[in-house]
């Protein structure tokens, strides 16, 4: 059986770390992420877990001390957000290229500039390329379960990337809630020994990790690479239907909210998911056909099924916490859009810009969104797809 | 799993059969990398002079002048680069160091 | 009781605005409850204004936004009424609670938009009384309790004799003069 | 025990050839100088910097190392060994590893003096037992010779060209040997390659089995960067030493020691003749830029006296 709590999302995430007790933590504090380095290193004072932290100078450090811990043979975990994780940038390539299954906290905030130590996803939606397998969390419950799961779904021996388990700064990181934990022993048995094939530290096998690679074996390794990525979704549900087992918790690649019989919809990330289901509630009191689809699972990106699961929508917006600045959306409806292409691809789609650097997120914006959804229903198209929500005008 | 490479070392892996991470796991595997063909000149050890001082095996880049039983042997011709450095260390001229196409001169 | 409460707490950093929405919050869950407590961060230090805020409710709470419209107010520190537009949004039927040494009448002249409820607590005065020092908290949390009617007095004075027990192992000294606060504060509330 | 190389050229390769650095190169023959005081018992975790000795030692799919090695990035070669001794820490407590394991990390002056500072600078302050060393060859070699901060004055590089009006680089280099020592870690050394190999061996041999961090600049010539006859490597570095240029010395728990005093000081203008990297400092207006190198090292050179008691 659970064990009843209340924590905070960053509680919650040094709670199952220490639950893990991994052989290696090194992490550098930075806000809203610093909890879980802070947190963590009380238990290793109080010996409550038998985990080298390693306080490094960097989170270029603070990945680079991952990367050769985890390559070492060690369990390797690490927190951080915004700037941090975009220091750690080159190193996030690295560690994936080497095929190493670290897991690490994203408490995600605005990239700086300006300077903003609010919530936004311009963070790992900017690492989104690094080959880091991404899993976002609405809740502190679901940031303690994925991080469980997460560990098991890159240590898994068809998948070996890294895992990035994101949630958003201060609304959940700093949020007291209720959430269900699970016994110890349950984490333990359920994340299991970590046993790499190839490792330094291995004594019968002395091993050489990160080459200099040419044009002749490049391609190919980086090849190899995204097979991984390709093998993830599945293990990703594999883990899923385990965890499920053990805790009557269930989680997909992303989770349909009233969206079977639905109309108009919205593709969302994290908290805002929680926000809106209130608002879909609220219209379907009314008898508006409302639902939504909030992503678990970015990377890998599960394409198909997101495409099948928006298909019969008559309206459709997706909501981005980042500007890509590319001049035409988000990073999300990029990925939405192009998922669609083929199989609904005339569907209008209208995509807002939201709560950059933290601007909060009502449950009237969220309204506005369906609002102005009804509306493009009822015309039957759309023109301005690229919009902002929130914004001062 | 597709681990060992010294067996089939080749440039044209392809990606299924290429190492996770560009991984290796047969240390020391350059030895089967020649560099023996990077020479324009060659040292030549002269056995007769060679007082097995020692002071040339450490001063090699290469690893190329073998040791045992605290006597130096000869090159190892297949990574000597021929940089002369030896040569130019040894006290009693127990080296020659020659042009790589000398001795079929 | 309704489904769900929402309360905003107004204090200065480091009064313990943010420590009083955590305990409340704390209460509510060993009552079996759904909560939420949660700050609004800011660059702020130390004396600056800050908001805290709670949502308890008896179904699960999947809203994830500060709280505009909240049914009950606490203002820790009344210097804050006038610099800070306290009684923002409070809904009808709703009250705000003010720690103060003044009567809700006198305060009342300040609040001027204000038609709703106002409760006073002298929670200095209590605290100073009970606890020894000023620590206006512990009987902010009591009245809290006593205006929303969130949960069981009873109940909640069982598991607050539990809380301070094991908060306050290491000085058991202080764990009545704090359960002491808390049943003074339930009681002198005024306003009603 | 006496150093006696007879014996210790005994012990097995750990950088075996087939590897790609330069012919002449100093690089490779510091990193066989330093692994080859590890017992031949002792398993070690090479690291290296982004740089010459890295890129030709592990070109895919050949290891020139006979250990486990481990590259990443050019400015993390301390945080990486860092990483990697705390992973045999939680290893080994956890009972999953038996073997005694040492922990190296080779860096350029680029990916040590420049870019890794901060790296190698946490490393050695988290007292991680590790030893890094520095193969210091005064220059960004492996992108064509840039300037690095270990670049000497007036050297002639391609960031810091001799031209009419700037005689190459203009600033001195720092003293990274010192900063490192400053990090009161229990051992820091400098040392260079030297006939019989035996300062070299001994400082690794501290440095490696002396408990805690370690850190080591060793003077490896560059024959392509500093442009001398390749042969004359190890000519080079006895004038490096016996010109004060570079004086061999180490600090052990805070104890400063001179490990070599030439019996007579060269001038600075016998090192800088054969290296063609200095060849306009000869010409007729230059000819006080030597004078001015020879006042900073005769000045380093009281200074470092001082400090290990020698005056």
């Amino acid at each position: 059986m659970g064990i009843r709590e209340r924590l905070s999302g960053n509680e919650s995430i040094a709670l199952a770390m220490k639950q893990i007790n991994p052989d290696v933590v090194a992490a550098f504090p930075i806000t809203p992420s610093t909890e879980i380095p802070q947190y963590f290193s009380q238990f290793v004072a109080n010996g409550k877990v038998d985990t080298e932290f390693v306080p490094v100078e960097s989170e270029h450090s603070a990945m680079s001390a991952c990367i050769g811990a985890q390559a070492a043979g060690a369990r390797t975990m690490t927190a951080t957000s915004a700037n941090g994780l975009a220091l750690m940038w080159e190193m996030l390539y690295i560690a994936s290229a080497m095929k190493l299954p670290i897991t690490m906290a994203c408490v995600n905030r605005a990239l700086s500039g300006p300077l903003n130590i609010h919530n936004d996803h311009s963070d790992s939606m900017g690492a989104r390329d690094s080959g880091w397998i991404q899993i976002y969390s609405e809740t502190n419950q679901e940031a303690y379960d994925n991080f469980i799961q997460g560990v098991r779904i890159g240590e898994h021996k068809s998948v070996q990337l890294p895992v990035m388990i994101c949630q958003d700064g201060f609304i959940t990181s700093h949020a007291v809630e209720n959430i269900e934990l699970m016994e110890d022993d349950e984490v333990k048995d359920f994340v299991g020994k970590y046993d790499p094939e190839h490792y330094l530290l291995n004594e019968k096998e002395p091993i050489a990790v990160g080459p200099l690679s040419l044009p002749s074996h490049t391609f190919e390794q980086k090849r190899e690479q995204a097979q991984s990525m390709i093998n993830a979704k599945k293990v990703i549900l594999e883990v899923a239907k385990d965890f499920y087992k053990l805790t009557g918790r269930r989680y997909g690649l992303f989770e349909a909210y009233k969206l079977e019989d639905a109309e108009l919809g919205i593709v969302v990330i994290n908290s805002t998911a929680g926000t809106a289901k209130a608002v879909v509630d609220e219209l379907r009191e009314e008898g508006i056909k409302a639902g939504l689809l909030k992503i678990r699972v970015f990377r890998p990106f599960p394409a198909d099924e997101i495409a099948d699961a928006l298909k019969n929508l008559k309206a459709l917006a997706v909501m981005d916490k980042a500007e890509s600045l590319s001049g035409v959306g988000g990073p999300l409806a990029a990925e939405i859009k192009s998922a669609l292409y083929g199989k609904a691809h005339d569907m209008p789609v209208v995509n807002y810009i939201y709560g950059l650097g933290g601007r909060d997120v009502k449950t009237d914006d969220i309204k506005k969104v369906y609002d102005d959804l009804m509306e493009i229903m009822k015309k039957g198209s759309v023109k301005d797809t690229y919009r902002y929500l929130g914004l001062k005008e | 799993m597709k681990g060992n490479l010294a067996g089939h070392m080749k440039e044209n892996l392809t990606w299924r059969e290429t190492t996770p991470g560009g991984t290796i796991y047969d240390a020391g595997s350059a030895e089967k990398f020649k560099t023996g063909d990077w020479r324009a000149m060659k040292p030549v050890w002269i056995i007769e002079k060679c007082t097995q001082c020692m002071l040339c095996p450490p001063t090699c880049p290469d690893s190329a002048i073998p040791v045992k039983d605290s006597k130096r042997l000869d090159y190892d011709y297949n990574h000597c680069k021929g940089c002369g450095v030896c040569a130019e260390v040894c006290p009693f001229g127990a080296i020659d160091f020659v042009r790589e196409d000398a001795e079929e001169v | 009781m309704k489904k769900l409460i929402e309360i905003r707490w107004h204090g200065r950093g480091g009064q313990g605005a943010k420590t009083a929405a955590l305990l409340l919050a704390d209460a509510a869950f060993n009552t079996g409850k759904y909560i939420q407590g949660f700050p609004e961060y800011g660059p702020e230090r130390m004396g600056a204004p800050i908001t805290a805020y709670n949502r308890i409710s008896d179904e699960k709470i999947t809203i994830h936004s500060n709280i505009y419209e909240p049914d009950y107010v606490a203002v820790v520190d009344q210097t804050l009424i006038g610099p800070i537009d306290v009684a923002s949004g409070i809904k009808e039927g709703g009250a705000i609670i003010i720690n103060s040494d003044k009567s809700p009448e006198e305060l009342r002249k300040h609040l001027k938009d204000f038609k709703g409820k106002i409760c006073t607590i002298n929670a200095r005065k209590i605290s100073e009384e009970t606890i020894g020092k000023n620590f206006p908290n512990t009987p902010m949390l009591g009245a809290v309790v006593k205006v929303s009617g969130i949960m069981d007095e009873g109940k909640f004075l069982g598991y607050m004799k539990e809380s301070f027990a094991h908060k306050f192992a290491t000085k058991p000294q202080v764990i009545d003069g704090n359960m002491k606060a808390l049943e003074r504060s339930l009681k002198e509330v005024e306003g009603i | 025990m006496a150093y006696s190389l007879k014996e210790v050229m005994n012990k097995p390769e750990r950088l075996i050839g087939g590897h790609r650095m330069c012919a002449g190169c100093g690089a490779p023959v510091a990193v066989r100088g330093v692994l080859r005081a590890l017992k031949p018992e002792d398993r070690a975790v090479c690291g290296a910097a982004t740089g010459c000795l890295e890129v030709s030692t592990f070109l895919y799919p050949y290891t020139a190392w006979k250990d486990s090695f481990i590259h990443s990035a050019f400015e993390n070669a301390g945080a990486t060994i860092s990483g990697a001794e705390a992973a045999y820490n939680a290893l080994k407590r956890k009972g999953r590893i038996k073997d005694e394991y040492k922990f190296i990390a080779f860096g350029g002056d680029g990916g040590t003096y420049d870019i890794g500072l901060q790296s190698l600078s946490g490393a050695m302050e988290r007292g991680h037992d590790m030893v890094y060393v520095c193969y210091d060859n005064e220059a960004y070699m492996n992108t064509g010779i840039q300037r690095s901060s270990g670049t000497p004055i007036y050297t002639d590089t391609t960031t810091s060209p001799a031209g009419d009006v700037l005689q190459g680089k203009q600033q001195f280099n720092k003293d990274l040997t010192q900063i490192m020592a400053a990090h009161n870690i229990p051992y820091a050394a400098q040392t260079t390659l030297t006939a019989d190999f035996k300062d070299l061996y001994l400082k690794s041999e501290k440095a490696i089995y002396k408990k805690g961090p370690a850190f080591l600049n060793v003077l490896a010539p560059c024959p392509r960067g500093w442009r001398y006859n390749t042969p004359d490597l190890m000519k080079i570095c006895k004038l490096a030493v016996d010109t004060c240029i570079w004086p061999l010395y180490e600090i052990e728990d805070g104890n400063w020691k001179l490990t070599y005093k030439p019996r007579k000081k060269l001038s600075v203008e016998e090192y800088l003749k054969p290296q063609n990297r200095f060849m306009h400092l000869f010409k007729e207006k230059n000819l006080h830029l030597i004078e001015k190198i020879q006042k900073h090292v005769d000045e380093s050179w009281e200074e470092l006296l001082k400090k290990c008691g020698e005056v």
